[in-house]
């Protein structure tokens, strides 16, 4: 399948050690198991994806409704609906198999345990490339803390995950919280390969007609062009505070946000919400940074990570 | 299903709140009876998603008709597009209405076709009752609306138009019956039955509609246990079965597990009305 | 002035003994002094106003540019450029005497004592009916951590204002936080009447040709229809959390975001930069807050606030 | 200032990417030259803001002209809006150019008049010109623009009209004199200065355009001693004062504190140019 895709080689990139074709990769829970694309863009045009999220057994999910659109976004309470590990490693990854783009196996528990049981299983799956750890679920064992709001919690995941994973592990950051850089210390000194930032941000949205919430689930994950804002500084934030390699991730509905994301210290980024209403968001990205490279002279596209030019302090 | 930029051949007022777009096509689009596309207005920054239309009418190859409901921020941004303007366009979505062929060899009892339509419901069966008035299936047409002015709105006279037995009721009495359309739904199954010593079960009733009159309509069907179809609605993220977020909770054997629930856009829209856990309600309003 | 507005009994509300004739409030930084709205609306028919954020001495503020619209908001970079404390009280509360409408001082500082010297000054002023603390500033002399931040130094801070100020008071909430309920607790605890919420979330935007923030301080503060859902869960949170009475505040625009605020818990809201894409926003919300009693058959406003029906956790 | 809702009289296209946008008004409106109002197109949700725009024309005591450039969200939703469409407005805001009667006392120097528009700019100084006109003051105007075509979106025909002695730059030389307008206006200070023993200080310099060029434009004045008057840009937030969005940085006797920032918005558009620290550009782009 390469054999029919020109890449541009000043796209390419390299996040742990893994090669990507270009830094615009699709994010999970926006992207399905990849094959729902299959049908809207030719795969092998985008740097990877990162899968639904996938815990070691199947889940059902949240009863609707699960989503409500925002002004600039829009909230969702999925409930990590998933089709499990397993059947992740035994169904889809065989026909990905064609497809010569990067497949990140976003993993997620609701405890410790779950998350070593999770990535256990996907060890054994061909084809993956890296882990991405979504610490933003509550932790039903420490009485519903979100691991990924402490950095001490979400040390001692990375650094257990760490040892359990054979492949390179990203972390996934949650911006619910009072110092993100902090948290990104705390993470990278537990041992991960790359940060992914930012997840969505706690909502909610009433139906002032019957007082309820409009999500079955009361609260739910806002995304969106309503936080590019937010997750562009906290990634220059981050970039500021860590070593690792970023992807940035936040409303990118075009090649301009991503552009942003990777000046202020991006070496990818994801694209999630974009996708549902725009499906080919992400070959439109791609071919926009090379003609965003010609167009400014830029040698390649790592020489604009955190790039970004500072007159104040 | 393409993915593609349409032009607005026209988008008419049928009464106030109700209009009709026409699009066309750059490529050739098979669209089905009870399918639907993911629509935009282009040039609009907000809302962000797309919002599902059902295909009221192919006009030809490349051509293809809706007809909507001024709702929201979605539906009017779509309102203000003009001949000439674009409209972001996922086409063709979901699963279609199965129209069965009458049994010519039952002497007795041929098979016979309910269609219920509540209010806006309507779009997602028109073709589909073309389709039942060309295989020749006795065909009932039961539609319901808020008022006369909304029933214009939905259609009604496209409606008329096939010829077929039609009973109108508007929830004020300015046309056709008073009340709901379940009402003469249930009578004519209940005279059907004892009438002609039909059983339910050689009727098909086809419904789209508001949540509360499909649930009744399923409840009627299960009593004189008729075969029932229902065209779901949900929110719609994507329309392509990636967001997660259009699911309907549905029956299962064992316990609450990963089946539990259904994307409305890619498993349905159309389910078989005996599968879904009405109390389980998918929309918020 | 009183005479010529018949007010809508159903929606006055009381916070902290301060009776405002509805809850429709003019936020801080987007309402001015007050005074400049006077040409647009009748300021008597609003709750009130929160002034621009008065400090100990006048300040000059950011360079420019100090705003940048993003999708469903924008971000502000002011410096809290204001006429001091001083200045208000001599030179703006007379002018304000004759309208019949409550009067909240936003003060704040870059040191505890900083906003203490602005409340000593505040309270010799004539017609103020209650402080706002804006904490959401850095303190200098901590390092530039941000007071508002930390539970323990807004508690501080709120305790020391408690004693110095001899009116009602209100402490305004950052969003930038991992857990506003526990932030909301500890400012209720030292003494806090009221507390409104939220404050912008930190944000920034960068302009890919020049490769520069877009605004010269570098990050700035996000408000507008974007933020609504954060508001509105956060507010919703605190409700749960502590007994004072709540000034919701995020991206209300129209009767129905203010409802939402109501349900969740707010007994009053404040509009913030709507008022600057629709001047009159305030007005048509009370009219729009009439309007909904009326067709829900409600006793009174009051009897919404909190009214959220919840079937989940 | 009044806030309102106008109708659209009409929304003309000059050339791609200027418009002129004819609004009228259920109020008397007066508006002087240099006033601007904060525009949005009503039905939009995006982008939220207002957008500036000069008052071009007043047609009648109820109908404004507006000539704008198509840029980004806000002019691209309002060059959408048809006859009859609405938009939000508040106007006029802002203070006006100050045009002062010749003094025949003086038979020697009498006052005169250069009007320097950059590209769109030139939207903020028709009605100026006018009145200087009107006022009998001798006038030359510079008017710079990025082409020909671009001149003639920024209104090139209406100042044409005036019949006043015009000077056009284009920056690719496909009309008038190759370059920036700044050029000739350097000249022509030059050549007044030399061949009539006039001095600078008997000129008055109005000017509005791109920062860089009121930059120079103030050098130049400057240099030859002329009063110089700038109408600012920058990004607004509210255009009636309240957000102090809108700054720029102007000269003060004393350190940096309150008085260092001046709004564009209540306190101009119109400074003297002599004020501002033109090294403090308040548009970041
Ligand atoms: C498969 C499918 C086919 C449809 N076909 C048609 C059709 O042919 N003609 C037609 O007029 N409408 C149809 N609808 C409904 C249409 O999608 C909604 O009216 C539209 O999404 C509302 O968008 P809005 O922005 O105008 O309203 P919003 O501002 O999004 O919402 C306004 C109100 O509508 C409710 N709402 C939001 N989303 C939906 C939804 N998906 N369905 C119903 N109510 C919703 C909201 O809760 C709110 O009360 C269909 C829906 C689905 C799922
Ligand atoms: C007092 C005043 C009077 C004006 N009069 C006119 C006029 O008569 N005709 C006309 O065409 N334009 C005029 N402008 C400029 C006009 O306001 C901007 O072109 C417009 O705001 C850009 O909005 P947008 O949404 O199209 O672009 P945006 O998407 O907001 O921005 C596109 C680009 O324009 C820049 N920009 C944003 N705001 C402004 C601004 N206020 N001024 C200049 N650039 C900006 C952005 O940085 C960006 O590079 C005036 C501006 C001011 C302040
Ligand atoms: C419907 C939906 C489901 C999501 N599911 C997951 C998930 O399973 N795991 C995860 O790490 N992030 C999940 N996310 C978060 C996105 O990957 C992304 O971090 C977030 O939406 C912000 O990016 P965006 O603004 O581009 O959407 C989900 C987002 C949405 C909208
Ligand atoms: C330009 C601007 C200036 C502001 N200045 C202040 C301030 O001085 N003090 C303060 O407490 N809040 C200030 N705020 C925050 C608002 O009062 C409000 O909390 C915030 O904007 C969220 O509400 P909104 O989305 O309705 O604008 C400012 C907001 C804006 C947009
Ligand atoms: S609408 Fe996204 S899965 Fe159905
Ligand atoms: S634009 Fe708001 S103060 Fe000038």
């Amino acid at each position: 399948m390469t054999g029919t895709v020109n890449h541009d080689p000043r796209l390419a990139v390299e996040i742990a050690g893994i090669h990507f074709n270009n830094p615009v990769i699709g994010a999970s829970g926006t992207f399905g198991y990849g094959l729902e694309f299959a049908e809207l863009i030719d795969l092998n045009r985008i740097g990877g994806f990162s899968t639904k999220g996938l815990s070691s057994r199947p889940l059902a999910g949240t009863p609707p409704p699960r989503i409500v659109e925002t002004h600039g976004g829009m909230l969702n309470a999925i409930g990590l609906q998933n089709i499990g590990a397993r059947a992740f490693v035994e169904e889809k990854l065989p026909l990905l198999e064609r497809y010569d783009t990067r497949i990140i196996a976003n993993v997620f528990g609701y405890s410790d345990e779950d998350y070593i049981e999770a990535i256990t299983i996907l060890n054994d799956g061909a084809g993956i490339d890296a882990y991405e750890l979504n610490i933003s679920c509550p932790n039903v064992k420490e009485g519903g803390i979100v691991i990924g709001n402490s950095p001490a919690a979400a040390a001692r995941l990375t650094e257990r995950a760490r040892r359990a994973s054979t492949r390179p592990l990203i972390v996934k950051l949650s911006p619910n919280v009072t110092d993100i850089a902090q948290l990104a210390r705390a993470i990278v000194g537990a041992g991960a390969d790359s940060l992914s930032l930012i997840n969505t941000l706690v909502g909610m949205s009433i139906d002032i007609y019957t007082r309820r919430s409009r999500l079955n689930y009361g609260t739910g994950g806002l995304s969106g062009p309503a936080i590019r804002p937010i997750a562009v500084r906290m990634v220059h934030e981050v970039a500021c505070a860590v070593d690792v390699p970023l992807i940035g991730i936040g409303g990118i509905a075009s090649v301009m946000d991503a552009l942003e994301f990777i000046i202020a210290g991006a070496t990818a980024i994801q694209i999630g919400t974009a996708n549902y209403y725009d499906p080919r968001v992400t070959v439109k990205v791609v071919d926009g940074l090379s003609e965003y490279l010609d167009r400014t002279d830029s040698p390649n596209i790592g020489s604009l990570t955190g790039s970004i030019i500072k007159d104040q302090p | 299903m393409i993915e593609t930029v349409a032009t607005v051949e026209s988008n008419l007022e049928i009464t106030p709140g109700y209009r009709l777009l026409t699009l066309n096509f750059d490529e050739e689009v098979e669209a089905r009876a009870g399918q639907f596309a993911m629509l935009r207005a282009r040039a609009s920054f907000e809302p962000l998603l797309r919002r599902a239309l059902a295909v009221y009418r192919v006009a030809g190859k490349r051509q293809l008709s809706f007809l909507y409901q001024i709702l929201g921020r979605g539906t009017e941004q779509l309102s203000f597009v003009e001949r000439g303007g674009e409209v972001e366009a996922l086409v063709p979505l979901g699963n279609s209405w199965p129209v069965e062929m009458p049994e010519r060899s039952s002497v007795e009892a041929s098979r016979r076709a309910i269609v219920v339509a509540g209010g806006i419901g309507s779009a997602s069966v028109l073709m589909l009752c073309e389709e039942l008035a060309r295989a020749r299936i006795d065909t009932q047409i039961f539609f319901g609306a808020a008022s006369g002015r909304v029933a214009s709105g939905c259609g009604l006279e496209d409606f008329r138009a096939l010829g077929l037995p039609l009973t109108i009721t508007t929830d004020d009495g300015s046309l056709g019956e008073r009340g709901f359309v379940t009402a003469p739904l249930e009578r004519h199954l209940r005279d059907e039955v004892s009438k002609k010593s039909l059983r339910g079960a050689d009727s098909t009733i086809y419904a789209c509609g508001p949540w509360p009159m499909m649930a009744r309509v399923n409840e009627i069907a299960a009593r004189f246990d008729a075969r029932c179809l229902v065209s779901l609605e949900a929110p719609m993220g994507c329309g392509f079965g990636v967001c997660v977020g259009c699911v309907v909770a549905v029956k299962t054997d064992g316990p609450l597990g990963y089946a539990s629930y259904r994307r409305v856009c890619t498993d349905g829209t159309i389910f078989s009305a005996d599968t879904i856990r009405w109390e389980v309600n998918a929309m918020s309003h």
